[in-house]
């Protein structure tokens, strides 16, 4: 974990109103792992005051770059969706714990919806290159919200549209259910999107007898697991709460309280 | 430059700690800024039982500022000294146990067992968190219940001892003299000012508890104001926060009475905040030829 | 969409007005802004004597917030009646007397003196005024004078009688049932919350008086929380005021349970605030059903 | 009196820290006077909240493009300054009173100091224009600060610095003392600058038994003359205080209290 600044060396659309911005990463600073996040100081101003969380969603070794895929949602996002390459970015990363490799005899399914894209595709394009057969499926409202994705060299990507306007009609969810998991060698089931879209993912996990790891998202303040602020529920543990930014983001979804 | 302060026996290496509830127990903060540097770490409030804390989200920015509502979410006592003590141990600057509870007897009992810990320096006694509902709040805003438990607290222990004030009362100079009255060797002021957002989508608060405590930016000017009054209320030192983002902002504070200051919630928004906050205040003394913290009062 | 309010035996067309101290008599404020499209005009302070005001400086910029010192500066009842009275009666809009004093029977005598006015719709009692000595704050924050000085000007007027409260006590819900018990037909939250500011360079306090008034967008969720408290406490209605800059703003102080709101320091910054917050607040009740102000009361 | 929005046509450092803004003026705002100011909105954000108040320096009627001379000081000339060309500006103006026409028999003598400068250049600039005589005299600490100004058809400009590097070796007071007087016909001062500076000229201008008119500054809110925000104190009036924005910013300088 450090504490550094960054250049931004690229920001472009990929699907509407998301932006995927590469950034410089320094040599002294570790590597990110799939499920790891990154909070960003977006100015020296104490408007927007804290730092904005983001999951990683790829690394390039050889140009020390890592990139992220944000939506432009509100003051803190929108400012830096201004900023032009060159500019400063105070970054704060690798924060928080990452999704568990699948073992050779799994299939890895990677469920991902709305702002949930960026540490599902990092983590699809790491088994990718490790020669996994990984599925990745993506829901969204429409075809204007699929982003524009390269393929996978061992797996696939399969969209989703709640109006059938591209891919499978349908949720992320109603895809899985329609998929024939008996074909599937040890299916094992990981997602990051919005609430309602994990639960139902925990429910499929549940009723299909798959494991399931969900990363979550809560409001955050200092991202190091020192304020108790950014905590979720959990359910038959010892511990009533644990947090995001440190014993996450990426759970075992049987852990958490789903409400 | 003596940048030191004394309290009752002791003394803060320098004026810029990090405040309860911002800094955990220092551990999470170690890769990111320099401990020893650190005039002093307010621990995270300890009470005698673990504690789980509010229903999530706990957490909202408004303009300049946030609500929290944590709740005191803490280990409790026993697995304090067993998980935290350990790494303060380690550390060599001064560690001050933010203590909690909901009676006096909450409080006593958790001086009682961890006093004879070499790591902890002294005390700051919590009686203003608006985030527990039967507890702290009522001691922090009636002076004869802060006179009572301060004197009663007194008697446990030779560590310093610091009542930490809530803002939110009518007369915050009758609780902090109350707090002198019953043995206290410093103040602090301020914890969070009472607020409230909503979530104008969803149609309800934004945090489960409602109402919460802000901090940051936009709460320094309370901050001030209550430092300065209650400055020339006491003759024990006062140490400062609310709102302290750089040397500037702990400049006010010192110049307003306050004795030491603490960096709160800017060290969420810059880890190192507290080296350089030190640094602004060095560089300020020495251009206005100050030789010590002291030469900052007097001049209203 | 029914945007009006019931005061007493009156009605104030919409849920937006302006705060007393940040808009003068209207006047100034005609060319940058429709007065006919007010909820309401709460005038800057009237006391009987006029009043000079507190040295200068009497502002300060803070984060997100200002302070001001002014100290009721005003023309007195008398140049009030012949000086303001004129204007105001060319209004179309309501126009509520701000009034101000040190003793119960100040605060009487400018009510008696204006009473027969036709241009005045109602009073709001200004018993939380941080910017002068003895008087005004005094009442504020007793409840045992609120309601005695409520119900000593409840005998003096049919008019509304809306007391306006104070943030800086320690429990406002009891001087707003002190005030209900009185007589006052609504209640307004928040006057501004003590703050200060020093200057650096200087060093002193940015403000002769030291400390003053906080207003703006950083107190925002300061006036939340107390609009939040007191509509549960009391039943008669509330007015919100605090940081309001925008229409999401007011929905929070209305869904908090305000019947109305109030714009002060957004006038400063944008003459032509009210009528974008009035614009929406009129879209979120179309977005969400409304028909009428109380529809966004009940959720919380 | 009128809330408008502006573009900026340009802008230029005049002097170290010293800026000309330009901006466009809408046909329905009357045109402001010398001594006259406009109030921006830096931002459409909390911080800096309040609009910031300058004095006019120029006004072209042809171009319907005003100008102002600031000072880059904090947060809100900071964040002036960085805007391009064509960004829009949020403007409320002309606020207060104006500087008093000399008559065809006086000579103006027009003292400038600091951010005093732009209301007396707009003055000097009128005058000039109308074929009047003035001397304008501005003063600053050395040459760095010396503004880039074209000379004056019908008058002169006296630059002094207190370092003597250009000019008049001391401070514009000085220079006043070291002038003849009595050469002059019915001199009349106008001033405009820091508060030691206003209080020195009042001073001259008292002891030469000179009129004297000083274009006050105190922090202002509204602008308009409706929170008694920015007063200044009087003596030997009945009223104690009088508003900057309002009754001035422009005031006999017998009529302040100078403490
Ligand atoms: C671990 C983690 C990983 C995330 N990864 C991504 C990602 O890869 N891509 C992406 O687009 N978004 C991600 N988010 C969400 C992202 O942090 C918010 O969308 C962003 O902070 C909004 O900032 P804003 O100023 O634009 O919006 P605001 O105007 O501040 O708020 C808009 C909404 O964003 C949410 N939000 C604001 N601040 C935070 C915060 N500090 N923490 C969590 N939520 C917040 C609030 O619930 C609010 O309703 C992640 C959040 C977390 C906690
Ligand atoms: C009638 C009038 C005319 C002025 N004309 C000019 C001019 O022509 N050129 C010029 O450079 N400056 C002028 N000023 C001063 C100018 O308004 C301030 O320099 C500017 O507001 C500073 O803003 P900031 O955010 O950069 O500085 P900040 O960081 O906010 O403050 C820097 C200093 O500027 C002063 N200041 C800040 N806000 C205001 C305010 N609203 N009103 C008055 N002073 C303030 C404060 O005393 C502070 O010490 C004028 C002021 C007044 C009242
Ligand atoms: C997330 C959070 C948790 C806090 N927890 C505690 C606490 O446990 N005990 C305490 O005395 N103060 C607590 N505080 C209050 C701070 O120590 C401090 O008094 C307050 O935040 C004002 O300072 P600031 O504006 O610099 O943050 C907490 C504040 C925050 C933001
Ligand atoms: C410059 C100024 C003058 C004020 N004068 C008065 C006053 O005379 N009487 C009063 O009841 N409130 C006065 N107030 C308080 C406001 O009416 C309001 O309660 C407060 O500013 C909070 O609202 P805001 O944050 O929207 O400004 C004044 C406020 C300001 C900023
Ligand atoms: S954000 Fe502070 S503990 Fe997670
Ligand atoms: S700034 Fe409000 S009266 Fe002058």
């Amino acid at each position: 974990m450090k504490n550094f600044i960054s250049k931004i060396l690229g920001q472009k659309s990929i699907a509407r109103g998301y932006v995927e911005l590469e950034l410089s990463w320094p040599e002294d600073c570790e590597t990110p792992k799939p499920g790891q996040f990154l909070t960003i100081r977006i100015q020296d101003q104490p408007v927007p005051l804290l730092r904005r969380p983001f999951a990683l969603s790829s690394f390039n070794l050889d140009k020390r770059s890592a990139s992220i895929v944000y939506q432009v949602r509100g003051k803190g996002t929108r400012i830096l969706e201004s900023l032009p390459a060159g500019s400063s970015l105070d970054i704060l990363s690798p924060l928080g714990n990452s999704f568990t490799n699948p073992s050779k005899e799994e299939t890895a399914i990677l469920v991902a919806g709305g702002i949930g894209l960026g540490p599902i595709l990092y983590f699809a394009r790491e088994l990718d290159r490790a020669g996994m057969n990984t599925i990745l499926v993506f829901g969204c409202r429409d075809k204007t919200l699929i982003p524009n994705l390269p393929p996978l060299k061992n797996g696939s990507i399969q969209y989703c549209t709640d109006d059938g306007s591209a891919g499978f009609s349908g949720s992320s969810v109603a895809y899985l259910e329609s998929l024939s998991l008996k074909e599937l060698s040890q299916p094992r089931l990981y997602a990051c999107g919005p609430t309602g879209m994990l639960r139902a993912c925990h429910n499929f996990a549940l009723k299909a007898d798959l494991p399931c790891e969900t990363a979550m998202e809560e409001m955050m303040a200092c991202g190091v697991g020192a304020c108790m602020g950014c905590v979720v529920e959990l359910e038959g543990k010892e511990q009533k709460y644990a947090r995001v930014c440190k014993d996450g983001p990426v759970f075992q979804s049987r852990d958490i309280k789903w409400t | 430059m003596d940048l030191s302060i004394k309290i009752r026996n002791k003394i803060l290496p320098n004026p810029v700690g990090v405040a309860s509830g911002t800094f955990g127990y220092g551990e999470e903060y170690a890769p990111l800024t320099d401990l020893s540097a650190l005039g002093a770490i307010y621990t995270k409030a300890v009470t005698v039982e673990p504690r789980p804390g509010n229903p999530l989200p706990r957490l909202v920015e408004t303009t300049a500022g946030m609500i929290n509502s944590i709740g005191l979410a803490n280990v409790g006592t026993k697995r304090f000294l067993s998980e935290k003590i350990p790494f303060l141990n380690t550390l060599s600057c001064p560690v001050i146990l933010n203590v909690a509870g909901s009676l006096e007897e909450d409080y006593a009992e958790v001086i009682r067992r961890v006093d004879d810990q070499e790591a902890i320096w002294g005390y700051e006694v919590n009686i203003s968190c608006p985030n527990v509902k039967k507890g702290g709040l009522a001691f922090g805003t009636d002076p004869h219940q802060v006179e009572r438990l301060t004197s009663s607290l007194r008697q446990l222990t030779e560590k310093p001892l610091i009542m930490k004030l809530t803002p939110n009362v009518t007369d915050i100079t009758a609780i902090a003299k109350a707090a002198e009255q019953g043995g206290a060797d410093a103040l602090a002021c301020i914890n969070t000012v009472m607020g409230m957002s909503v979530d104008i989508h969803k149609k309800k608060p934004s945090i489960p508890a409602v109402t919460g405590g802000l901090s940051g930016p936009a709460i320094k000017p309370v901050g001030i104001a209550a430092v300065y009054r209650v400055s020339k209320a006491v003759s024990i030192p006062v140490i400062g926060l609310g709102g302290i983002m750089n040397g500037d902002d702990a400049v006010e504070y010192l110049l307003s009475g306050a004795s030491a200051i603490q960096i709160g919630t800017a060290n969420f928004v810059d880890p190192d905040t507290s080296s350089k906050v030190l640094a602004g205040i060095k560089a300020y003394m020495e251009g206005s030829g100050f030789s010590k913290i002291s030469d900052f009062h007097g001049y209203f």
